[in-house]
């Protein structure tokens, strides 16, 4: 099991992540102007400010040489998984519904949250139980969810709200709550808090984020028997 | 060609940036102010004219949460 | 050269800040009046922030050596060995006055500025810390004080969040002579390999010299518009612009650049541009080389495309690194530029003249010997004189004094220098780069593991990780009523932190903000501190291996509080062990650890009651409080202890308030008994001074501990309030009785400067 | 009465999302574009359109590093 990590000049959690996932398997940074994305099984677009977040979060980003292989990556079925600034340029590709607007607090946040699992089916959330609580920080400015009425009604019929702050925990003023999404096919997921910041008691508060690294091994290597 | 493209949240989502420019505005003493926004300027000098709709739709503006006007100023030397 | 009908006048070095004798001797070195660049140059390299006017002398009497020391003051930072083959890179520096004019950028470019010193010398910066001072929230000048602290918050996070470097813990305080006058002093730390460590001196004939980073624009021209005027005449004060921006994207590129420049061995030397931007640098670079340096203002990239040489030359332009290549490298150095978009250009060479010369396009437009730039400005010894009369007002009272202790204990939880800190800290990321073992509230030093975990085979194991743990502290009150020893608390304070968490102080360094030197009074304050720092990290083996002076900080009204910020790095053996300010389990047993003999006298309940400064502060025994710390350390790092705390501002109550808040649990609590008879109960509960812990832990962890230093058993760990009795409690309407929550919302008072 | 507000970076300032845009359009296909600057756009409606000058200078733009400008759209139906 492989991941990619990509790296933006901007990029600031994308050592944070290549450690996270190298806890459950390989991985490696795929630097954004290159577009071989070396044999990677799964892709994780990290947080930081990309290439600034000038304009729009993750605006410019998307239309990096390595974000356009993994687009065709995700059509194909790939796993994409977006944190933070990933989740924003994920979004901003079209390769998830909605957007990441400014917190209603105006502020950036940086808090330990408390997550609720919403869907434990899918490839992001497989090791987790239905309704189990992860502590895992958030921390950005740009972390409001937002999408139209209509589609939020399809991504709810699709069970495509994987994770939800619990208990009024939303400081940035998520509809619904919702701190993670996936695509309609299950095989793209952003969210904004960070579970590569979970993985090791030590530095994290809690080590629940290494089940999102954990879910992502056993999709892939599920996949593969 | 200079040009100025005005960019808007959507009718209908949470602006926390006008909204707290309107309740700041009673303490300093400036009543009967309302229906405040806040959006992005963005100003360039294009050779092309026709190519200012595709940069906002592909840039400057997500159309899924902002709207987008784009005025032209005349010649760059403004 | 220029006519001599635009030579500037000594009008002109007056304004710029030479005083008359200076301008004379700048002649002399010049062999006649300088043009407008060469008296730019000097003004700035002459003033007091460059050249340490007024505080070399004292500073020369400071400690910088040790066993630990690898890097002392005199480079951009100065470094401690944490074993390993590491060191760590750290130094404080200020921003006080960018920040008063424009408190986001002022704050956000200090951060900037800080890291470059730090990358400056090859350590890739891993934290930041931020000391605030502001005048009170409240009264007359509140909207002014909440707009400098939301601005100078904004931008210290607006910063540090987008490079990527966490935030890691600070100070903030709130005291009336700050009103005209804030202090913004950032403290980052950075590791490298010792090897590793390059220096800014300048070498090698013939070698070029490479600007790389954002392009040059008028930011921070200020003081030396005049020159401009008196060049172009009338009509060109709208050309002034001056508040410098910050640009935290260019500089994680930078920073990058800088890092991989080094790894890759393509570089002699490095420096960043600060202060005084390339004229700084160069003369810097060219002085500790012993060398001489060329520059070519044409081939410095502009923002605007009429700037003069002299301009070029003292932009403060954020964002720019320069550095000295072997020619046979250039190519390779500017490829790497390329590669992280940082636009290198190759402005100069290194010479063997010994002198600074600027040229255009090949006509010379300045010429100064190093020597005179960079050593020559007249150094001055300050003429100290202890004030006779105070010269501080007395803050205004915001407390009554008829109220119960209860009642007093809930003002000053909630009063803003005691006040839960989390409104600010939160805005800023205190994690990224996986190393934050402590975050800001949950002991009293940050502590960051030296090597991140990894899933690397084999490094996922369960072995002690070594860890650093950083505090930033000075009380300016204290060290007001008595510089000499209110500096010597600040480092005790700053040992104090580290201990709690286990760790040994390594390394210090400083940032002396205080008044005009040229006054007497400050002049006092000024050396009585410095001898106080000097004394007591000679005492703490934590020698001073960089700092900052920042003076002139006075208002229409007067002088800050003397304030000698003090930022101390220390190590623990094993991340693991790292203490906690909070409680960790119920029927665990509390005492008071350390020879702690509270007093009111500048105390946080003192200023709450609007009475003047004392003069002068207790004795301090500097030993006894070494001993204590030792000894709570040990504990800490042998896991005998379950939580450690040390007592400052509001006393052992707030201390004890402050241990329920951390773990959100109660406790039940007897002060007094032993106390000396004349102590009154509002000086045992809230009485403050040097040398105090409230720690937790079983009760033979507590004897072991008792065997070393004074421990009194102060209660028990349980329940969901603070139960604190005290003598004469009967009198003064029962103990203290008051649940967590009550605590909590008193605590959280600074929420609303936010709102 | 409907005001618009232009806000935008002084000139001289460094505008770091104007060059970050110009710099991001060329690789999306699009040349020949320069002078980029982004600023902000505030919209309001007052009853007093007198009180909008005060209200730039106090609030909506910080003029140490921006320049503003108000534009009166007429009434606020608009
Ligand atoms: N209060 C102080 N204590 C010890 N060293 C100091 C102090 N103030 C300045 N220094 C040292 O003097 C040198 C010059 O400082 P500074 O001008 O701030 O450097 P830079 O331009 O690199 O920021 C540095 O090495 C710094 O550490
Ligand atoms: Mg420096």
């Amino acid at each position: 099991m492989k991941f990619g990590v990509l790296q933006f000049p901007g990029s600031c959690d994308e050592v944070d992540a290549l450690e996270a996932a190298r806890r459950v398997g390989d991985a490696e940074l795929i630097w954004h102007g290159e577009r071989d994305l070396k044999g990677a099984d799964a892709i994780v677009v990290p947080g930081g400010f990309s290439y600034g977040d000038y304009l729009r979060a993750g605006a410019i980003a998307r239309f990096a040489p390595a974000m356009e292989s993994v687009i065709d990556f995700a059509r194909d079925g790939g796993l994409v998984l977006g944190i933070c600034n990933g989740f924003q340029v994920l979004c901003e590709a079209g390769l998830l519904p909605g957007a990441l607007l400014g917190n209603a607090n105006r502020r950036f946040t940086f808090r330990q949250v408390e997550l609720e699992v919403l869907n434990s089916g899918g490839s992001f959330t497989g090791a987790c139980a239905l309704g189990e609580r992860l502590s895992i920080p958030a921390k950005h400015a740009c972390g409001r969810y937002y999408a139209d009425a209509e589609t939020l009604a399809a991504m709810d019929r699709a069970g495509q709200f994987v994770l939800r702050y619990a208990g009024g925990e939303s400081f940035n003023g998520s509809v619904h709550d919702i701190a993670g999404v996936s695509n309609e096919r299950g095989n793209v997921f952003g969210l904004m808090p960070h579970p590569e910041h979970a993985v090791d008691e030590l530095v994290g508060g809690s080590a629940d984020g290494l089940k999102v690294f954990e879910s992502m091994r056993l999709a892939v290597e599920g996949a593969r028997v | 060609m200079r040009a100025r493209v005005l960019i808007r949240p959507k009718q209908g989502i949470l602006d926390p940036q006008g909204v707290a420019v309107e309740r700041a505005l009673p303490a300093l003493g400036f009543a009967g102010v309302s229906g405040v926004h806040v959006g992005r300027l963005v100003e360039l000098d294009v050779d092309d004219a026709s190519q200012l709709e595709p940069i906002c739709e592909k840039l400057l503006a997500n159309p899924l949460v902002e709207d987008y006007e784009v005025e032209l100023l005349g010649d760059s030397s403004g | 050269m220029s006519a001599a009908a635009t030579l500037p006048t000594l009008d002109d070095a007056l304004a710029l800040g030479l005083t008359a004798a200076e301008y004379e001797l700048v002649c002399e070195k010049q062999g006649g009046p300088p043009n407008v660049l060469e008296l730019a140059m000097y003004s700035l390299l002459w003033s007091e922030h460059c050249a340490y006017k007024h505080s070399k002398k004292l500073l020369r009497t400071l400690p910088t050596e040790g066993k630990h020391v690898v890097m002392g003051p005199g480079e951009n930072a100065g470094a401690v060995d944490v074993g390993g083959g590491l060191v760590c890179a750290f130094k404080v520096e200020s921003h006080n006055h960018p920040s008063a004019v424009e408190p986001f950028q002022g704050a956000a470019t200090g951060v900037g500025g800080i890291l470059r010193d730090i990358f400056a010398i090859g350590a890739r910066p891993i934290a930041v810390l931020d000391s605030l001072r502001f005048g009170e929230p409240a009264g007359a000048g509140a909207a002014r004080t909440r707009y400098l602290l939301d601005g100078a918050v904004s931008g210290i996070g607006h910063y540090g969040n987008s490079i990527g470097v966490p935030t890691i813990g600070g100070e903030v305080y709130f005291e009336g002579p700050y009103e005209q006058n804030c202090l913004v002093n950032a403290m980052a730390l950075g590791l490298a390999e010792r090897e590793r460590l390059v220096r800014s001196a300048a070498a090698g004939e013939g070698n070029v010299l490479v600007l790389f980073g954002a392009s040059t624009g008028r930011d921070g021209i200020g003081g030396a518009s005049v020159l401009a005027s008196a060049e172009l005449g009338d009509g060109g004060a709208d050309k002034r612009p001056t508040v410098q921006v910050g640009d935290p994207f260019e500089e994680k590129k930078l920073l990058e650049c800088s890092l991989e420049l080094l790894q890759r061995e393509l570089l002699v030397s490095l420096q960043d541009l600060g202060a005084a931007g390339l004229t700084s640098s160069a003369a810097e670079m060219a002085s500790k080389g012993e060398v001489g340096i060329e520059i070519d203002v044409a081939c410095v990239p502009l923002r605007e495309a009429d700037m003069e040489p002299f301009e070029v030359m003292v932009s403060e332009s954020q964002e720019r690194m320069l550095c000295v290549v072997e020619p046979a490298k250039l190519d390779a150095v500017l490829a790497l530029c390329e590669k992280w978009e940082v636009g290198g250009s190759a402005i100069g060479t290194v010479t063997s003249t010994g002198r600074v010369r600027v040229t255009r396009d090949g006509e010379l437009v300045g010429d100064m010997p190093v020597r005179a730039l960079v050593d020559d400005c007249p150094l001055y010894d300050v003429q100290p004189a202890k004030p006779s009369e105070p010269v501080y007002l007395a803050p205004s009272a915001t407390l009554a004094p008829a109220t119960t202790p209860g009642e007093t204990l809930l003002a000053l939880l909630s009063c803003p220098n005691i006040a839960s800190r989390r409104p600010l800290f939160e805005q800023y990321d205190a994690i990224v780069q996986s190393r934050t073992v402590r975050r800001p509230e949950q002991a009293d030093a940050a502590v960051l593991v030296l090597e991140p975990g990894t899933g690397e085979p084999g490094a996922k194991g369960d072995g002690a990780r070594s860890a650093l743990a950083v505090s930033i502290d000075c009380n300016g009150r204290r060290v007001a009523a008595d510089p000499y020893r209110g500096a010597i608390e600040s480092v005790l304070e700053c040992a104090a932190n580290l201990a709690c968490v286990g760790a040994e102080p390594l390394g210090t360094t400083n940032n002396l903000n205080f008044g005009n030197p040229e006054k007497p009074h400050i002049a006092w304050q000024l050396s009585e501190a410095v001898r106080g720092l000097g004394e007591a990290c000679r005492a703490l083996d934590a020698p001073i291996v960089g700092g900052n002076v920042s003076l002139y900080n006075e208002g229409a009204t007067g002088p800050i509080y003397p304030t000698p910020v003090i930022g101390m790095v220390g190590l623990l053996p094993d991340a693991r062990m790292a203490g906690r300010l909070g409680f960790a389990r119920a029927g665990e047993q509390i005492a008071l650890a350390g020879p702690f003999a509270p007093s009111l006298a500048a105390s946080e309940l003192s200023k709450l009651r609007g009475e003047p400064l004392p003069d002068g502060l207790a004795e301090i025994d500097i030993g006894a409080v070494r001993s204590a710390q030792r000894a709570v350390r040990d504990a800490v790092r042998s896991g005998s202890l379950s939580s450690a705390h040390d007592i400052a501002e509001g006393g052992v109550a707030i201390a004890l308030a402050e241990c329920c808040l951390a773990s959100g649990l109660g406790a039940d609590v007897a002060l007094g008994g032993d106390e000396p008879a004349a102590a009154t109960a509002e000086q045992t509960l809230f009485g403050e001074g040097p040398g105090g812990f409230v720690v937790s832990g079983a009760s033979d962890a507590l004897d072991a501990l008792g065997e070393q230093i004074a421990v009194r058993r102060l209660g028990t760990v349980r329940g969901e309030a603070l139960t604190l009795a005290f003598d004469g409690h009967e009198r003064a309407g029962g103990p203290i009785a008051l649940s967590l929550q009550q605590l909590a919302q008193a605590h959280a008072s600074l929420a609303e400067l936010f709102a």
